[in-house]
């Protein structure tokens, strides 16, 4: 049951690599695998898997085996807490979630009191998608890391694009009335004050997630401000339909947006015909060496896309950490985690030691028909191309974590 | 003079244009039995759903003891003691015989809305539901959901709820409307007993009910009241022979 | 049916067995299953269970259905958290233990408003209105981080204020203990509630508001007083969950929380009173363990639902009380062969039946990982015709067995009621 | 027209009717008698095939038992059910439309007939069928069964709460259909009327049939009337 | 000027969506009393129906095999399931169509995947019709609107041209009289789910592509249609249409209101801070809670006039 070794083979100190090879590091994957998100969950668990079996054994530095066992937390903070005690009795010493952060922070939150109270027991929370910038700043955690670059991070280097765009002048901010809508509405304002104060919001709306059937109103307004471009937190059905609704008036603005290629939004993008959308990501479709073969492999595989590249550095780092550690026991490799550096698709990736935010390489990909020899979204026949490569320090943000760490050894 | 125990005055009542009660007055002494007839849709049945608070009149007063009672609720105007049972059985059909007597004597013995007592432990009010039902002659029944009983019990559970608040003014809707010849002279008997002492207004229209209960006879015709007097002077009058009965149909029923 | 009865006996005997049952329950279940995740479980019932009771106030009670009783649980759970947290943090002095009280204290004050528009209404338009409130609550709880956490919920730690006899409540099993006696005595009080005048009459505003009217009682005021002793329990579950959870987010006052709500109640039966305990505890299990025992469970779950409303619209609790008459009238040995056959060749339908579903789910989501599935211990080639055509067969055979023990089955069944209602006449005329 | 034989009817187990027999010929009123609860209207509802039954109900040389009620009212039986199941919520004309068995039906009878025949009817034409007064819904029921032109009309207890000047109206009424050639299978707990517009007499008890005969031959059984009908 | 036209036009085609979205539970809920639950998982039927028959024969053969599919399905279900819960009562009717909502969305998941499928509008019918004030007006949204009155149209000829309308009504009470007077009582019904099955399959291959066709598309759309229906009134076609066109033009321009309660009070003279009490709900502004204005409007229609605007009947 216990992913930590039963055997302890007669240690080769200094050779932490041979003393690992041949363990396994399991790791349950909490996410929607059922209802209206599993698509998402669905692919997320695949990528994992995926991500875990190809890089396993002599692929990392520790030699492990890792294995990735999804459990279905339906989307719910609750359900997710459940989860986690399924796989803490399963023996599961590293837990991975994304998609929402209602339930990255239940889990975080959940991590942090089981390790209190369970010394020696401790659980490892990688945080590969959920971006709320609290979650390393003021409810940061010792055992919570996360892959994924937050809200703020990513609007910094929207911001930092944006800025250098004469031709935008008016901006409409239009976003979903929750935590996330209202951060990337705060965010930009703060950014484009200090880098463009000479942009103009021309208006901003905040609609209820979800509820919104027809954008027709929401296009009329935008179109009555003149605001030449619109930034957006939407995603699913709040993105495209926005998005058709500004195809159908003829609205032909640039969009910026966080989450166009998400599961499920390419398709219906490219059901609404040509439109001008920008995303904001630590990746794109058109990557090449390693991660553009894993993309055609998962895509032969199982005839859908890779794009959580999250999974790719998780398991790169969570490798790195374990060789560094010599162990696989989460206390440990807790530790070698903070600061470690490790090569990734897109240069060096680092996990901050202050809040255990993944200083990462970020993109702005544009959407657009996709030329010969470019990768066919969800085989749409468009793609997301990079025009705008972003280092690291570009997006890093400061944070106000103050970072409790175990006393003990 | 004592004040009537039930007055109407210049009672009006209309359904969009139609106006339905014309003008009703009526003072009916406490203690009496009032028969009230009339031709199919002359307003009896609306009549009643008026001074119970079904509906509100268009016009005129309704006074319980000298005080008026039109416009309330029905339940502000059985708590101050009129209640009424219902030409069409209208019980509660999924609970005990006992249990309908029950919900019908809660109010008049001051439980309201209660949560913070047993009923088991209400020792009144579960005696006087007993007595009830011994009354109407369901003791045997007392478990049985009243929507398993027969037609008969139903309407005898009927009246049951309508006197089990201690009403001093009972208002009948046909009462033994659908019962057999039988049936029927068993149950005026049953309504004899149980509203002893108490002021009784029922509408039917088999004769010999009428004339077997009745002290006074109102009758109404297209709602205004054609005639209110001692049931042979009603049998008597002209107009009442030309509006109502002058059957041989009547006849029969009436002498039988 | 038997229930009242019995009402006058002064000991009642089996009522007192019942109820040391119902306690010795829950008092050693925790003993049996141990694991961290049977505790939480055990706990989660605990407070379905009463969530369930509560709804059934309104539903089984009062002839009230709502889709909106999440609101209740849901804000109960959200003050709750927030008076935690005032004790934790600020120092207030409250014992933990009652932290759920005020939950529903506070979901009663929201229901005297809330309330006070929804029960003016019954039958549909009363649906309908707690549909409206339901969905307006729900889109606040998003739109107002400062109350309702925004995504992430607010979060609280139960190990706040002094320990009182070394009680802390960090440890699972204690929380289990204090929701074991929440449960029982909320079940306790929601049953004698179900005695008292306020409660019958409630029934009777459930089958009759006319008459009601008409035996001086207020049909609203009945509706509304029910209501909100109904928010009452509701947010004292709502408030036990903060301390299960430590962590109260918006979901907790979604629309579908509430119709897993109605779901499970009436599933349970809403006619019989204990009806909502099975219902709030099949909740826990279909939620928690159906969904990682397989894939298809909506599709096992809908299917349920649509057989049950079909061939025991009355709940599982109305099977119960149907056997509990034959029992009583000594003719329940007799059916156990019976019994006992149609659940063997019910199993071997529904084996055949979910070989199926579970090998076009593997089609349709792990294809990539080959054709092999594993099932109740059984490998399935979802691509192999034997393993299609073995399944088929199963499932037919077993259809046609459980038919022909239907048939029997449905013989013997009526002519033992024939005899019941015989008897019945019988000891009536007596 | 209409011949009964050895009928049995069920409700779920329970045996209600034990071997009826009797038949209605063309152009006869047939009254059907006895006290509550003898099994009067389940006959009435064993013809119109809404109760679980076996022996033969003969309809013009066909045996109908088995068949739907709505085909069996299309073969021309019409039954005015007791309790005066108007329908509440549609108009009083739209109750006497669904009468007709299609909105082409043309038949022996036509609304202004009916409202001829009852003029309460006709002034309450517009207003929903459930807010009118009991003896109204009465009046309606009847109505509403000619309206779809039956040949035998099967009429449970049509005088129930009518005012007596109505019900000899209904009695005369009952004789008109008589005169056009309908039959009718009149079920009543008034003897009074029954005695005088019927050309025959069937008492009913325990579920089958106790007497035949004339009115007037009843009226000369005593046995028969105390024992089977009133005290 | 220019704000108030557009706005208008986009309520009014709104309106019209919400109607052509809800008809057919107007017509199963006005005539049958059954609040069901699985209209939207009919309409999302509708749309991967229609998604894959216009892969197989077009969309124009489409927009009429897809309905007549999901009718069928609709008809069966009324007949093999619905029809034997009914003499239970509505609650068990309502639970049943919940039940079936479950199974119609693990199917269709089953069937076509849990993604969105690519269902789009077809070219004839791609593009603006007009442009007004430089805004387009797109082709598709007229041709939705006009289904929508279509809509309207046949289902007010039913209504009033044939009987099925009375029968049904007349049935809810007394089954066994409606037949016993020669109506075919389980025919009638089982057309009728079947017809309102198809009208919201009809909804789905019109509302498909004009949205999105994804497996959550019968959630987005599932209690807002009930609020049409009640709002407008139980019973009554004139008012869910009448509702519609009222919840479509009151959200669409709630959504260029950016007042909120803070303006309000600052004129009176009140000064309010994020330090005053429920600043949240202060600041809030009425474009931002448009969306949920349906809501509210039904909670205040039922409370102040229960049988809905244009309504008969409470219950
Ligand atoms: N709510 C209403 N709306 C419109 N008309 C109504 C309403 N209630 C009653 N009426 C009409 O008022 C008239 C009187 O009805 P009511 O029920 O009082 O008659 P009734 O004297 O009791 O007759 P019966 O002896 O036949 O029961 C009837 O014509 C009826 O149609
Ligand atoms: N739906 C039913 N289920 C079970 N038993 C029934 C049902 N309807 C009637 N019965 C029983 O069948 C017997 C005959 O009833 P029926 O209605 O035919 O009598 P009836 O002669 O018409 O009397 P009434 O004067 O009450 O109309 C009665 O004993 C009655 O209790
Ligand atoms: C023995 C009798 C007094 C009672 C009997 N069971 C009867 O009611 O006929
Ligand atoms: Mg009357
Ligand atoms: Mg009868």
């Amino acid at each position: 049951l216990q992913a930590t070794p039963a055997k302890p083979a007669p240690a080769k100190a200094g050779a932490p690599a041979g003393a690992l090879a041949g363990q396994t590091v399991r790791i349950a994957f909490m996410d929607p695998l059922s209802g209206p998100f599993a698509n998402v969950g669905q692919n997320q668990l695949k990528s994992w898997q995926f991500a875990a079996e190809r890089m396993s054994g002599a692929k990392n530095p520790a030699g492990v085996k890792f294995e990735v066992v999804g459990f279905d937390n339906k989307g719910s903070p609750q359900e997710s807490l459940n989860t986690l005690k399924a796989a803490i009795d399963q023996g599961f010493r590293y837990v991975t979630q994304g998609n929402g952060s209602g339930a990255g922070l239940a889990i975080l939150d959940a991590v942090s009191k089981h390790n209190e109270r369970n010394p020696g027991k401790e659980l490892i929370y990688l945080n590969y998608a959920a971006v709320d910038p609290a979650m390393t700043n003021e409810k940061c955690d010792y055992w919570h890391f996360r892959l994924d670059a937050d809200t703020s991070m990513k609007m910094e280097a929207l911001t930092a694009f944006i800025k250098d765009q004469p031709k935008v002048k008016s901006v409409y901010i239009i976003g979903q009335n929750y935590s996330h809508g209202q951060q990337v509405a705060k965010y930009f304002k703060e950014g484009i004050a200090r880098k463009r104060p000479d942009i103009k919001i021309a208006g901003e709306d905040l609609h209820p997630i979800g509820q919104v059937k027809d954008f027709a109103p929401y296009v009329a307004k935008i179109k009555q401000s003149g605001a030449d471009t619109i930034v957006t937190g939407n995603w699913g059905q709040d993105l495209t339909l926005l998005v058709k609704a500004l195809n159908d008036a003829g609205l032909k603005i640039p969009m910026y947006t966080y989450y166009a290629g998400v599961t499920g939004t390419p398709t219906a993008l490219a059901a609404g015909g040509d439109s001008e959308v920008y995303v904001v990501a630590y990746g794109h479709a058109n990557h090449t060496g390693e991660l553009g073969a894993m993309g055609a492999e998962f895509f032969k595989k199982f005839d859908d896309d890779y794009y959580t590249f999250a999974t790719y550095n998780g398991i790169s780092l969570l490798g790195a950490a374990i060789a560094k550690a010599g162990s696989t026991e989460p206390s440990k490799v807790a530790k070698a985690m903070e600061g470690l550096q490790v090569k990734s698709f897109a240069g060096d990736v680092t996990m901050r030691a202050s809040d255990h935010q993944l200083q990462q390489t970020m993109y702005i990909t544009k959407w657009q028909k996709a030329k010969k020899g470019e990768y066919s979204v969800e085989k749409t026949g468009y793609t997301f191309v990079p025009i705008k490569q972003m280092d690291p320090y570009v997006s890093s943000t400061p944070t106000s974590c103050q970072m409790k760490r175990p006393s003990a050894s | 003079m004592t004040v009537p125990a039930l007055e109407l005055k210049d009672l009006r009542k209309s359904f969009g244009k139609t106006e339905i009660i014309r003008g009703c007055s009526l003072a009916v002494k406490a203690g009496e039995r009032i028969a009230v007839i009339g031709p199919n849709g002359a307003g009896k049945s609306t009549l009643f759903n008026l001074i119970s608070g079904r509906f509100a009149p268009t016009s005129g007063e309704v006074l319980l003891n000298g005080q008026r009672i039109d416009g309330k609720k029905p339940f502000e105007i059985n708590r101050l003691g009129l209640s009424r049972s219902f030409q069409i059985t209208n019980i509660f059909p999924k609970l005990s015989v006992f249990e309908n007597l029950r919900c019908g004597v809660l109010w008049s013995l001051g439980y309201r809305y209660t949560f913070l007592k047993f009923l088991a432990d209400l020792d009144d009010a579960n005696e006087r539901a007993e007595q009830l039902m011994h009354m109407i002659k369901l003791d045997r029944k007392r478990d049985i959901l009243a929507i398993n009983l027969t037609y008969a019990e139903q309407r005898a559970l009927e009246i049951g709820i309508t006197i089990a608040g201690g009403a001093q003014v009972i208002l009948l809707d046909e009462p033994t409307a659908g019962m057999s010849k039988s049936e029927t002279k068993r149950f005026i008997e049953l309504i004899k007993e149980v509203t002893i002492g108490k002021t009784l207004l029922t509408v039917e229209h088999d004769m010999g009910v009428v004339f077997g209960l009745a002290d006074k006879i109102a009758v109404v015709v297209y709602g205004e009241i054609l005639a209110y007097d001692q049931p042979e002077a009603v049998r008597a009058n002209q107009r009442v022979q030309e509006a109502y009965l002058g059957s041989h149909v009547a006849d029969a029923q009436a002498n039988h | 049916m038997s229930a009242a009865y019995y009402e006058f006996k002064p000991h009642n005997i089996g009522r007192w067995i019942l109820w040391s049952l119902f306690a010795l329950v829950l008092l050693v279940a925790p003993l049996v299953f141990t694991s961290s995740l049977s505790q939480t479980l055990l706990s989660q019932m605990g407070i379905a269970i009463i969530v369930c009771l509560s709804y059934n106030m309104l539903l089984g009670q009062g002839g009230m259905l709502s889709f909106g009783h999440a609101v209740y649980s849901g804000l109960g759970a959200f003050l709750a958290m927030h008076t935690l947290n005032l004790v934790s943090k600020n120092g207030f002095p409250l014992p933990v233990s009652l932290v759920p009280i005020a939950g529903g204290v506070a979901s009663m004050l929201f229901a005297v408003v809330f309330g006070w528009v929804t029960t003016k209404k019954a039958a549909t338009p009363f649906a309908m209105i707690t549909l409206g409130i339901g969905e307006l609550v729900w889109a606040s709880s998003l739109m107002f981080p400062e109350f309702f956490g925004g995504e992430g919920g607010i979060n609280g730690n139960r190990v706040a204020g002094p320990a009182r006899f070394g009680i802390t409540f960090g440890p699972q099993i204690q929380l289990y203990y204090l929701i074991a006696v929440y449960t029982f005595a909320c079940t306790a009080l929601m049953f004698a509630f179900t005695r008292t005048p306020l409660g019958r009459m409630l029934n009777a505003v459930r089958d009759n508001p006319e008459r009601v009217e008409f035996v001086g009682y207020d049909t609203q005021k009945v509706r509304y007083i029910a209501f909100i002793i109904a928010a009452f329990f509701a947010g004292i579950s709502g408030g036990l969950a903060a301390l299960n959870f430590e962590i109260v987010t918006s979901e907790v006052v979604g629309g579908q929380r509430s119709g897993a709500y109605l779901l499970f109640t009436f599933l349970g039966g809403a006619t019989f009173f204990f009806g909502p305990i099975i219902g709030g505890i099949l909740m826990v299990l279909a939620f928690v363990l159906l969904s990682e025992f397989t894939k298809a469970w909506l599709l096992y779950l809908g299917l349920v639902f649509l057989f049950m409303v079909m061939y025991a619209p009355g709940g599982i609790a109305s099977l119960i009380m149907m056997n509990l008459r034959v029992a009583a009238f000594g003719r329940l040995k007799e059916l156990w062969v019976s019994y006992l056959a149609l659940a063997f060749t019910a199993f071997i339908a529904l084996l055949g039946a979910a070989s199926m579903i579970e090998m076009v789910y593997h089609l349709k989501l792990n294809a990539a990982l080959g054709p092999q599935l594993h099932f109740l211990g059984m490998t399935l080639d979802a691509k192999g015709v034997n393993s299609w055509f073995g399944c088929v067969f199963v499932m037919l055979t077993g259809i046609g067995l459980f038919e022909v023990t239907r048939r029997h089955f449905l013989h013997q069944w009526g002519e033992i009621q024939e005899y019941i209602e015989l008897e019945m006449k019988r000891r009536q005329n007596l | 027209m209409l011949k009964v034989q050895n009928l049995h009817a069920f409700y779920g187990k329970s045996h209600v009717l034990h071997g009826v027999e009797f038949d209605v010929g063309e152009g006869e009123i047939v009254a059907l008698l006895g006290r509550n609860g003898s099994g009067r209207s389940t006959t009435a509802k064993a013809i119109m095939g809404m109760v679980d039954c076996t022996g033969t109900v003969d309809w013009k040389g066909r045996q109908t038992l088995g068949c739907k009620p709505y085909e069996i009212a299309h073969l021309g039986i019409g039954y005015v059910p007791e309790n005066r199941d108007i329908f509440p919520k549609i108009t009083v004309h739209q109750n006497l439309m669904l009468g007709q068995k299609s909105a082409k039906q043309k038949g022996r009878w036509t609304f202004d007939d009916m409202y001829e025949m009852f003029p309460r009817l006709k002034e309450r034409q517009h207003t929903e069928a459930g807010v009118l007064s009991g003896g109204e819904q009465q009046m309606l029921t009847l109505c509403r069964t000619l309206m779809g032109d039956p040949d035998l009309i099967i009429i449970d207890e049509p005088t129930e709460g009518l005012a007596p000047k109505i019900v000899e109206l209904v009695g005369q009424y009952l004789q008109k259909l008589k005169e056009r050639g309908i039959s009718v299978l009149l079920i009543e707990q008034k003897l009074t009327i029954a005695m005088a517009i019927s050309d025959r007499a069937l008492v009913m008890g325990h579920g089958s049939i106790v007497f035949q005969g004339t009115p007037d031959s009843l009226r000369a059984d005593a046995y028969i009337r105390k024992e089977w009908l009133e005290v | 000027m220019e704000f108030f036209t557009i706005s208008l036009l986009n309520g009014i085609s709104y309106g019209l969506l919400l109607f052509m979205l809800s008809s057919g539970l107007t017509l199963i809920f006005s005539m049958m009393g059954v609040l069901n639950f699985a209209h939207a998982s009919f309409y999302m039927l509708g749309a991967y129906f229609a998604y894959s028959t216009t892969q197989l024969v077009g969309f124009w053969p489409a927009l009429f095999v897809a309905p007549l599919l999901v009718a069928v399905l609709g008809a069966a279900f009324e007949k093999y399931c619905l029809r034997r819960v009914h003499k239970f009562g509505h609650v068990p009717e309502l639970l049943i169509t919940f039940g079936l909502s479950f199974i119609i969305l693990e199917m269709v998941q089953l069937i076509w995947g849990t993604s969105s499928v690519d269902y789009r509008v077809p070219a004839l019918l791609d593009g603006p019709l007009f442009k007004i004030y430089g805004t387009a007006f797109p082709a598709y949204r007229a041709f939705m609107m006009f289904v929508a009155i279509l809509m309207l149209i046949a289902i007010w000829l039913l209504l009033t041209r044939t009987r099925i309308g009375l029968v049904i009504q007349a049935a809810l009470t007394h089954p066994d009289t409606v037949e016993a007077l020669g109506h075919n009582v389980p025919r009638v019904f089982m057309l009728v789910f079947g017809g309102g099955a198809a009208l919201a399959g009809l909804a789905g291959v019109i509302g498909g592509n004009a949205f999105v066709t994804e497996p959550g598309m019968a959630a987005t759309v599932g209690s807002v249609i009930f609020v049409v229906v009640v709002v407008g009134g139980m019973g009554s076609l004139s008012g869910a249409f009448v509702a519609s066109l009222l919840i479509g033009v009151i959200q669409t321009f709630a959504v260029g209101i950016d007042s909120s309660l803070m303006g309000a009070a600052s004129s009176a003279g009140l000064d309010i801070t994020p330090q005053t009490f429920g600043y949240a709900l202060w600041k809030l502004k009425i474009s931002q809670i448009a969306p949920i204005l349906p809501y509210m409007f039904l909670v205040l229609v039922l409370i102040f006039r229960p049988k809905g605007l244009l309504g008969t009947r409470e219950g």
